[in-house]
């Protein structure tokens, strides 16, 4: 009796806690687009940032949480959930139904995912097309693929009784759910929304001056993702109430930070040696880039494999980055290249990198109907990676599925995008009612010393 | 580590079983497997590890919700400078600092021992012991055995919490003196003897009370609607009615004047950081996460559970009807209208948090946001100028978050949280107990409060003491008392506006 | 979910007690009761389970702790950015996130294995094992079991913290290759032996060394007063002497020339971000917060619980203390003096939070202000110019924290924390040793911290390597080393001043 009790404490402790480090997310986020944006448009994409937070949270009661978790008369079927919608006959007593933490801490996870989105498309959507993909993206998109790769129903799941080829994909914290998921829909939405106004010269060049306003504002965010990454890697672990998922969720917090510092330092040093400058921003983004890359495996994957994966992924971000600049797409905070590129290299070095004993220690030892498939580099056989290869095609056939004919429509519809009059104002004053910096145009400007 | 292997048995036991078992080792392994029931000296007890535990964990607990309800006033501060004109922002950022400094301290010297000194002597006002913290460690607490630091950890930071709110209410033109004077008052007397009203355990309007609570119920503020939010508010409410409103607030037909903040990034970074505090506040207000008994450990787990998912509910339902409410009155997706509507949600459940069900903290959430709209109307009405909204948020939207509760908390939940289990109007069987005792408690602290600061306030007015010079206003309040401005963007050599050191 | 009923009997033992009770059914039903104790085979037992628990528990304990030590790089970063001129602040803010991305990789290479790899062969001065964390998974560690990750992680936070407190002092004028150096030499070299001697089991300095202590007492630095503050401020002190005043902050009469900082919103959420996150720092240290006795738990979390309390204290009333003196000197309520009190605060707090009584936390915290002030006065006289005043703040007010504990130290508070037990001077019966300890801590980490950054720093300086060329001080080192500008408040087209990539 007594030890069940703190078994279950330790759930609802971690679930408890852990997402008020997701929390922090959304604060990183909102930070982090507000710095990369210009200022004219600050207002419009720290807006975004909040209705995600609050009409995604609605759209993940009614529909999203039933859709990923839900479950009727204790089954559900391998694609999606089926009950407990709005939160409704949720168990809440008892070892298996801390229902209201459950769906605390994978409401933080939803938002994460449907966030991402804003930084890709800002400075240009139309709010009511962003509000309603947030709607649609926290009860359907994002939700069905949890349910695929986190439930124990999921047909690409490890968990599942009988999982795909014998294996099932490792997915630790969300390498495909939330960032390939989230990548993927802003590169949909990148696409139909096509650049700013101004963004590409007539021969298909960028133009200067699109990218970054503030600097403080884009550390501050980093680092408070930085931050909520240990609500969302070790918090993964979901209980700490044995030794061996104390240890794992212990390391998690290790593999992540040595990804972001080994992903930091390498995209500073690549693009020091392009440019020869030290540049903020290449830290910054190469540190995410990291933590996303290792987000997959974080729980798998040895220290010196975190480090090997960061440095691919901070490569992988400057060679998508510049890919995307050329097939002019217009990507205001480089979702695209982040959180699609490493997290999809992420999802694949697992299948490379995952050790026997740790994959062992996560899911479970292997018994009479359910494998256990470790890394190629462990000797495994192939069917890990065959099975993270797996997840991430179907869940980019997922995403493009639902989205393409959502922004196709809406394209030929006309409301993607704002008029062109307020994109060249400004969304914030066209369309917001405020400024974000009220005193600007009264102030002296900065005088650039030294520049042209 | 152990030198002897601790046994079950005396050694009457041991012979007994050596005889039934017919074999001495077997009966000394016997013992020893047993030992972890307790042993014959009662050195070793497995019950008494897991009490010690379980202090362990609710420590922690205790420890990071205290800590995250602390990083609500790096909330406080960036909304507050966000919100005002940039020429007064070191003058609000310095009261925010100096609210949690000042009110440390005077929880310290008094606010505890006001609060919840009352171990086996106090009386239903107030608490008379304890006082700067002496023998904290020798002797008991409220909570039993040794000195909870852990408690006093939280309590201060939800003190620290009431002590802030008012700044956002007299920005711009409040004296610096005056605002010292009321955050002493309130840190010191007025919130933390509402505090043992409502919350310690011979409080007269507590629902903790067990031996004699008003009206059989005694009243339900979970994590604070009316203790901290109603005592902050309306303090900020009487500060900004006798202050007077902002140079040219109004024009001289009484029409407002639109006096919009200078960055609506820290708003957004400022609420974010509150959004993120409160689930500290209001899951945090167990106290405990786990108990020595099943049954208890389950009611406290799951009441902080849904403390947080209550709260969630409630902020993005207010959020999401303050923006249609905005784009109704204004025509424009406005994003200060969001911000302050998740705010007012997260104070309207407050009280209600661990009592509503997920349905009901959407009601509290969106109707309090219209309420919250409605008396920003009306305060512009009655040229009542409070730049943060800071009354309207946490004074009348406290208030109803205190009576929504009296509506609608669920039996099954009241009964899981409270021990007098008189349940909401609404609730078939429910009575009138608990919501007569909200409606008491609102008018009472309600009154309590305008009362103490109203007082303070109209004394600094006679004195003339409570508002700054018109010329210092219109300078602004960093350049004439803080000397300096907040931005010094100059690229230059040093030539800077602060006098040397 | 067991298919069959665990039972606590052997064979043997159910067949005689079957004899004894006369009834087969009661036998097995009295076994299986007992079997909560465990079982005959060794499978269930709920002592194993309570231990597993405890680890569980502890693991989450120490990486929340860790987390919010990390979140302490944004708090500096702010903090930073906020309190220099505008055209560094890439440079400084490059800085911040750089020392947090490098110390990562040198703690795992070889920063953990000099500090704790000392499991059955080190030496009093320095370990030498778990290069690179190698065999972390199957070898035992210093806590013993299987590794502690979590224990990597919150070391890891420490370090980073050292390595980005120099940052401050050095600012707006050092050469990045020459950061670049000593943010390596740190995390690899300096911390980590310093960490040995004070924290490790076996450290010459360590109150933990219970073989043979130094003067049978070894110094007390709870939560690194002296190991992280004095290694990072010293470096910083060595730093900004060696490279010299910024350009123009002397006059030519050797008078300071203000040179105020871009941003009081910044320097406020940076100083209200470290205090939260030594919330983590110091309650965090005490690396677990349960045990497998009911008596080490208790001493767990009330030291835990009072390292809150003392630290909250302590920066209170530093900074109350900060903003009267601030006003005598400056005859205005001066916000960056409360911030920077507030932090000094904590810095001085930090040697003794658990081991001090709330009253001589208000006396660390307070007289700490004082030091804190007069030592920025004399910097000045001595012309060294430390932007952000780190080498006061965390250099001197971090020995005075390690001083105010040899004083200071609570018998039963020493008690429950460390196990040589020698309490402070200032109570009966303390004696010196501890208080010689301190002083000998004090001198010995100052000498070996001054001796390696000064060499580093010095040979930079011999091949003109650590200072950058006037004419980019004079345009910032933003436009001339990071290719840009922090701030790009364009309204217009996107005329900004960076190439595209």
């Amino acid at each position: 009796f007594a030890a069940p009790i703190h078994t279950s404490v330790g759930h609802v402790a971690t679930r408890i806690c852990v997402p008020n480090a997701m929390t922090k997310h959304q604060a990183g986020f909102a930070c982090l687009c507000a710095g990369h944006v210009r200022v004219k448009n600050a207002g419009n994409i720290l807006m975004k940032n909040v209705v995600d937070c609050s009409v995604g949270t609605l759209a993940w009661y009614l529909l999203g949480n039933g859709f990923a978790f839900g479950q009727s008369n204790g089954r559900a079927n391998p694609f999606i959930g089926t009950g407990n919608f709005a939160l409704n006959s949720v168990s809440f007593t008892g070892v298996d139904g801390e229902g209201y933490p459950q769906f605390f801490f994978h409401w933080a996870f939803s938002a994460a995912a449907t966030t991402i989105v804003s930084g890709a498309v800002a400075e240009r959507i139309s709010f009511g097309t962003y509000m309603l993909y947030s709607c649609f993206m926290s009860s359907l998109v994002y939700p069905v693929v949890a349910h695929w790769l986190w439930t124990q129903w999921g047909w690409l799941s490890p968990l599942a009784a009988a999982p795909l080829f014998g294996s099932g994909a490792i997915d630790f914290a969300g390498g495909v759910v939330v960032h390939t998921v989230g990548g993927a829909a802003s590169l949909i939405g990148v696409y139909f929304c096509g650049p700013r106004v101004g963004r590409f010269g007539i021969d298909g060049s960028p133009c200067r001056g699109y990218r970054e306003n503030n600097s403080n504002l884009i550390v501050l965010g980093t680092f408070l993702l930085w931050f909520g990454w240990y609500g969302f890697n070790p918090g993964s672990a979901l209980a700490v109430s044995t030794y061996s998922t104390a240890a794992l969720v212990a390391r998690t917090a290790v593999t992540t930070t040595i990804g972001a510092g080994t992903g930091g330092l390498s995209a500073m040093l690549i693009v020091y040696a392009l440019t020869k400058k030290y540049d903020v921003m290449a830290l910054c983004n190469g540190v995410l880039c990291g933590l996303v890359a290792v987000t997959p495996g974080c729980g798998v994957i040895d220290p010196w494999a975190a480090v090997i994966v960061a440095v691919l992924a901070a490569g992988t971000f400057i060679a998508v980055d510049h890919l995307m600049l050329k097939l002019r797409l217009d990507d205001v905070v480089s979702a695209v290249p982040m959180h699609l590129g490493c997290g999809a290299l992420g999802t694949l070095c697992v299948g490379f990198f995952a050790r026997q004993q740790y994959v062992e220690e996560v899911y479970g030892a292997p018994g009479p109907a359910v494998g256990r498939r470790w890394g190629v580099f462990f000797g495994g056989d192939g069917r890990l990676l065959a099975c993270q290869v797996v997840a991430l095609l179907s869940a980019l056939c997922w995403v493009s599925a639902l989205l393409v004919p959502y922004f196709w429509v809406a394209r030929r519809l006309n409301v993607v995008r704002v008029p062109v009059e307020q994109e060249i104002s400004g969304l914030d004053a066209s369309k917001y009612g405020v400024l974000t910096t009220n005193e600007l145009p009264t102030k002296p400007r900065t005088k650039r010393a030294g520049y042209v | 580590m152990a030198t002897s292997v601790p046994t079950f048995c005396s050694d009457g036991e041991l012979a007994a079983l050596t005889a039934l078992f017919k074999n001495a080792t077997t009966a000394a392994s016997f013992c020893e497997r047993l030992a972890v029931a307790g042993t014959a000296d009662g050195s070793v007890s497995l019950a008494t590890n897991l009490a010690a535990v379980n202090e362990g964990v609710n420590t922690f607990f205790l420890t990071f919700a205290g800590a995250l309800v602390f990083i609500m006033h790096a909330g406080f501060a960036m909304l507050c400078a966000g919100a005002i004109r940039s020429k007064n922002t070191m003058n609000i950022l310095l009261q925010t600092v100096l609210d949690a400094a000042v009110s440390g301290i005077c929880w310290y010297i008094c606010g505890w021992a006001f609060a919840y000194g009352d171990v086996g002597r106090g009386n239903p006002f107030i608490g008379d012991w304890t006082f700067a913290l002496v023998d904290w460690y020798s002797n008991g607490n409220p909570s039993g055995g040794k000195g909870r630091w852990s408690e006093w950890f939280f309590q201060w930071a939800f003190a620290a919490t009431a002590a802030t709110i008012p700044a956002g209410a007299v920005a711009e033109r409040f004296n610096f003196n005056a605002y010292f004077a009321y955050t002493i008052l309130i840190s010191a007397w007025v919130y933390p003897v509402v505090v043992h009203w409502v919350w310690a355990p011979r409080g007269w309007l507590s629902a903790f009370n067990t031996t004699a609570p008003l009206a059989g119920s005694g009243m339900i503020d979970f994590a604070g609607s009316a203790v901290v939010h109603m005592v902050g508010g309306l303090t900020g409410l009487m500060g900004c009615i006798l202050v007077g409103p902002r140079l040219g607030r109004f024009d001289s037909n009484g029409q407002p004047v639109d006096m919009p903040g200078h960055s609506a990034t820290l708003v957004v970074l400022g609420t974010v950081l509150l959004w993120f505090g409160w689930y500290g506040f209001n899951p945090g207000s167990t106290l405990n996460i786990v108990a020595t008994t099943a049954a208890s450990s389950e009611n406290l787990y799951l009441t902080s559970g849904r403390a947080a998912v209550t709260t969630t509910l409630s902020g993005s339902a207010a959020a999401v009807v303050a923006l249609l409410s905005g784009l109704v009155r204004t025509g424009s997706w406005d994003l200060i209208s969001v911000c302050n509507g998740a705010l007012v949600g997260f104070v309207s459940i407050t009280a209600g948090c661990a009592v509503l069900e997920p349905w009901a903290a959407l009601i509290a959430g969106g109707v309090g946001a219209l309420i919250f709209d409605a008396t920003c109307w009306l305060w512009l009405k009655l040229r009542i100028d409070d730049p943060l909204s800071a009354s309207p948020m946490h004074g009348v939207c406290g208030a109803w978050g205190v009576l929504v509760t009296g509506f609608l908390a669920a039996p099954h939940y009241v009964a899981q949280a409270y021990l007098n289990g008189k349940y909401g109007a609404f609730y078939p069987g429910g009575g009138g107990n608990l919501l007569g005792c909200q409606v008491v408690g609102i008018l009472v602290v309600g009154a309590w409060t305008c009362f103490w600061s109203g007082l303070l306030f109209f004394v600094l007015k006679i004195f003339n003491k409570i508002r700054i010079s018109p010329e210092e206003e219109q300078a602004g309040l960093d350049v004439s008392k803080h000397g300096g401005s907040a931005y010094n963007h100059d690229h230059g050599l040093g030539k800077g506006v602060k006098p040397g050191i």
